[in-house]
């Protein structure tokens, strides 16, 4: 498939239908054997069992940022190249994106919760991850507020990318003013010194999540193609309509007739 | 496999993934039940698109 | 309700006088218009033409004079029991056309009529499911009258009725304003371009 | 009464489409909460005992912002001149309209209350706390804030000068609110004394506000 092959909606569609049942298959299979690894993983010597919550916790966190990766990657398709599929692609990834940032705060809170007493702590990470969340939310509101799409989405495709350069500095300060205020971060959660019982687990869950990701992100983004699609429709339908009724004769088979033509 | 003093807290957040993943498939699917449906009656009520491509482009 | 076909009616200015932001728009205004009758306010911009409309719907109140009317409903007010019909459409474009004329159905009450068969006489029976922002000006213009047509209202005040309306539409608006005379309505209408029906003249501010 | 019901089935359902800023009010509410640990420091202890204060000035500000459009948008197209020449009262179309807004936009704050309590380290009686004084007290924000909202259709202009003006009125609600708070949670006054003298401040501008709202609206035609 080449790129050209992809920037057409209409074979879009159809590759979309094509490729979806595989990727659906694919990722079941996989997060099955993620799974039974992650069941089959030891317990932490100092976390007990509650290191389990990792392996969702993980590739929920990892997919939060790789979302907004793949919806600043489309935006600069919006201002660049102002292709309405990278549109498309950034709309349909914010909900999934928020989803995904959603649970690696919940995971994230209930992994806390043995260790803190609390189920929220103001950790840097788990708070950078909250900021993160909230301009999902904002990305969402954004594009609900705006009723023409395309209007929508170039305003979003600059947030987008704001977003993502400010992400960076945001990290930075909220792990600065951590610091400052409580010396040490209870959560361990370096990929380098994990034990290879776990490392193999976790890694199958991130890519299995990735996949649930693809997945669910063509299946979006062809719901998304569909509702412009109505949408130019009923806006075709709506001045049909006016142009019947000043003939006179307001007819359905007159609006089907010049439709074809 | 025991889940020791916390096996709430762990099977809470698988549930709550499942739980938020399901969410997430049952909208889409509906979406694009809801979605082809309108589509079916636009088409059923004689407006046809000019082209397969041109639709994106008119909004 | 039920001497609301029947039954002459006078709507009538005395000494009307308005004043708009400190600058007196006309004064000493006199008019009077019978059920039936169609009066077509004329007049150079500026002249009060909109002014005279929002004095009859209570939407300004006059600096002078008194409006009567006599021989409506004795239990409402004038303005309750006017249609106005202003620059600005009244409709909300995140709701369907249905849903934008079935709320001022609901919301204006009294007489209703089948909400269906008026946006089929203003010919927009099609898009009725079609959010209000798919519209065109000339289509909102339509929804607007039929808002009219829904809810029954003796007095039609309009303002510039036919800006946006093509010819087809303009025709057709001017049958609807035919009807309504003969069911013993009255229209005020201001307007630049003829109206489409015989009316009579009244014109404001034009001497000097 | 079909008309008020009317006018307040179509309010919420236009807040709740797209366009509309329902939803926007919540997520306010929650990055002006989420602000607050990082002014004042992420001590849990310290949050506690800031945390009805906190959960108290997002919702005012929040439910106050999103007022400045209620009668704004109305204006604009026209519909508020068919409004005020209807059979119904305006000052009943305005209290309608106000519940429409407190429905859909000040309901959601309060079903976010409990997620925000948690936090800022709120255990479930100081939660449930804030979360009914803001039952009993964002009614009277909003029928408040609406006086504010008529005022801006008056001055053609909204946003801040409606937030100067209202902000002010708003006063003895957020001092009870937050008291009716602290005393359930740490005492020594009781919960009853506060929280019965905001239910009074919500009545009074349950009747006060609409009046307000549509005298100057009706001064404000032009």
């Amino acid at each position: 498939m080449s790129l050209i092959d992809l920037a057409n909606p209409t074979r879009f569609l159809a590759l979309t239908a094509r490729v979806l049942p595989w990727l659906a298959g694919a990722t079941v299979i996989l997060l099955a054997i993620g799974l039974y690894q992650s069941a089959l993983a030891p317990d932490d010597y100092q976390q007990g069992a509650t290191v389990k919550i990792m392996f969702i916790h993980v590739p929920n966190a990892w997919l939060s940022m790789f979302v907004w990766g793949v919806m600043s990657i489309a935006s600069l398709g919006t201002l660049v190249w102002r292709h309405p599929l990278a549109d498309v692609a950034a709309k349909a990834a914010a909900p999934i994106g928020a989803s995904f940032t959603f649970l690696a705060l919940l995971t994230g809170s209930l992994w806390g919760r043995p260790m803190w007493g609390t189920y929220w702590e103001w950790d840097a990470r788990l708070t950078s991850v909250l900021i993160l969340f909230l301009m999902y939310l904002g990305l969402m509101a954004l594009w609900r507020a705006v009723d023409d799409p395309s209007r929508a989405a170039r305003a979003a495709a600059v947030l987008t990318l704001v977003g993502a350069i400010n992400l960076p500095i945001i990290k930075f300060s909220v792990d600065w003013w951590n610091t400052l205020h409580q010396p040490a971060s209870v959560m361990r959660m370096g990929g380098s010194t994990l034990d290879k019982s776990f490392l193999i687990p976790l890694l199958l869950m991130a890519i299995a999540f990735t996949l649930l990701f693809v997945t669910l992100h063509l299946a979006a983004m062809r719901n998304e193609i569909l509702r412009r699609r109505v949408r130019s429709l009923q806006m075709m339908q709506a001045s049909r309509v006016a142009f019947s009724s000043e003939v006179g004769t307001g007819s359905r088979q007159e609006n089907a007739s010049t439709g074809a033509a | 496999m025991s889940l020791g003093p916390y096996a709430s807290f762990i099977v809470t957040s698988y549930a709550a993934a499942a739980l938020v993943i399901v969410i997430l498939i049952g909208w889409i699917v509906l979406d694009y039940r809801n979605q082809t449906r309108r589509l079916r009656e636009l088409d059923r009520s004689g407006v046809t698109r000019r082209s397969g491509r041109s639709a994106m482009d008119a909004s | 309700m039920s001497g609301l076909d029947q039954g002459k009616m006078q709507l009538s200015g005395r000494g009307v006088a308005c004043v708009r932001g400190g600058r007196e728009v006309f004064a000493g205004l006199d008019f009077a218009a019978v059920s039936g009758e169609a009066v077509a306010v004329m007049g150079r911009n500026g002249s009060g033409k909109t002014s005279l409309l929002r004095l009859i719907a209570g939407l300004l109140i006059p600096a002078g004079g008194t409006i009567v009317l006599d021989g409506g409903d004795a239990e409402m007010t004038l303005p309750e029991q006017c249609h106005y019909l202003g620059h600005r459409d009244a409709l909300k474009p995140a709701l369907s056309v249905e849903e934008n004329l079935a709320f001022w159905a609901d919301f204006l009450g009294g007489e209703r009529f089948d909400a269906a068969a008026s946006l089929t006489a203003v010919g927009l029976d099609h898009a009725a499911h079609l959010p209000a922002a798919f519209l065109s000006a000339g289509q909102r213009r339509r929804l607007s009258l039929a808002r009219l047509l829904t809810v029954r209202r003796r007095i039609w005040l309009l303002d510039e009725p036919t800006t946006a309306l093509d010819v087809a539409g303009q025709d057709m608006f001017g049958g609807l304003m035919r009807e309504h005379l003969a069911r013993g309505g009255l229209i005020i209408a201001a307007t630049h371009a003829p109206l489409g029906i015989e009316s009579r003249e009244l014109r404001i501010g034009g001497a000097t | 009464m079909t008309a008020l019901s009317a006018l307040i089935r179509r309010d919420i359902r236009i807040a709740l489409r797209v366009g509309g800023g329902a939803l926007i009010g919540v997520l306010f509410f929650l990055t002006v909460v989420v602000l607050m640990p990082f002014a004042v420091g992420p001590d849990l202890a310290l949050l506690s005992r800031l945390g009805p204060a906190i959960l108290w000035l997002g919702a005012l500000l929040a439910s106050l912002l999103t007022l400045d459009r209620l009668f704004m948008a109305d204006h604009e197209d026209g519909s508020l001149d068919l409004i005020t020449m209807s059979r119904t009262p305006l000052e009943l179309a305005c209290a309608a309209k106000a519940l429409a807004h407190w429905l859909a936009a000040g309901l959601p704050l309060i079903v976010a209350t409990p997620v925000l309590g948690l936090l800022l380290n709120l255990d479930m009686v100081a939660t449930g706390a804030v979360a009914l004084t803001l039952l009993a007290g964002t009614p009277a924000l909003t029928f408040t804030g609406m006086i504010g909202a008529g005022l801006a259709v008056t001055l053609h202009r909204g946003g801040l000068l409606m937030a100067v003006l209202v902000l002010p009125l708003s006063i003895p609600v957020l001092i009870f609110g937050v008291a009716a708070s602290q005393a359930a949670i740490v005492g020594p006054m009781t919960f009853g004394a506060p929280f019965s003298i905001l239910c009074a401040l919500s009545l009074v501008s349950l009747v006060v506000g609409p009046f307000a709202a549509a005298a100057s609206l009706r001064h404000g035609l032009d």
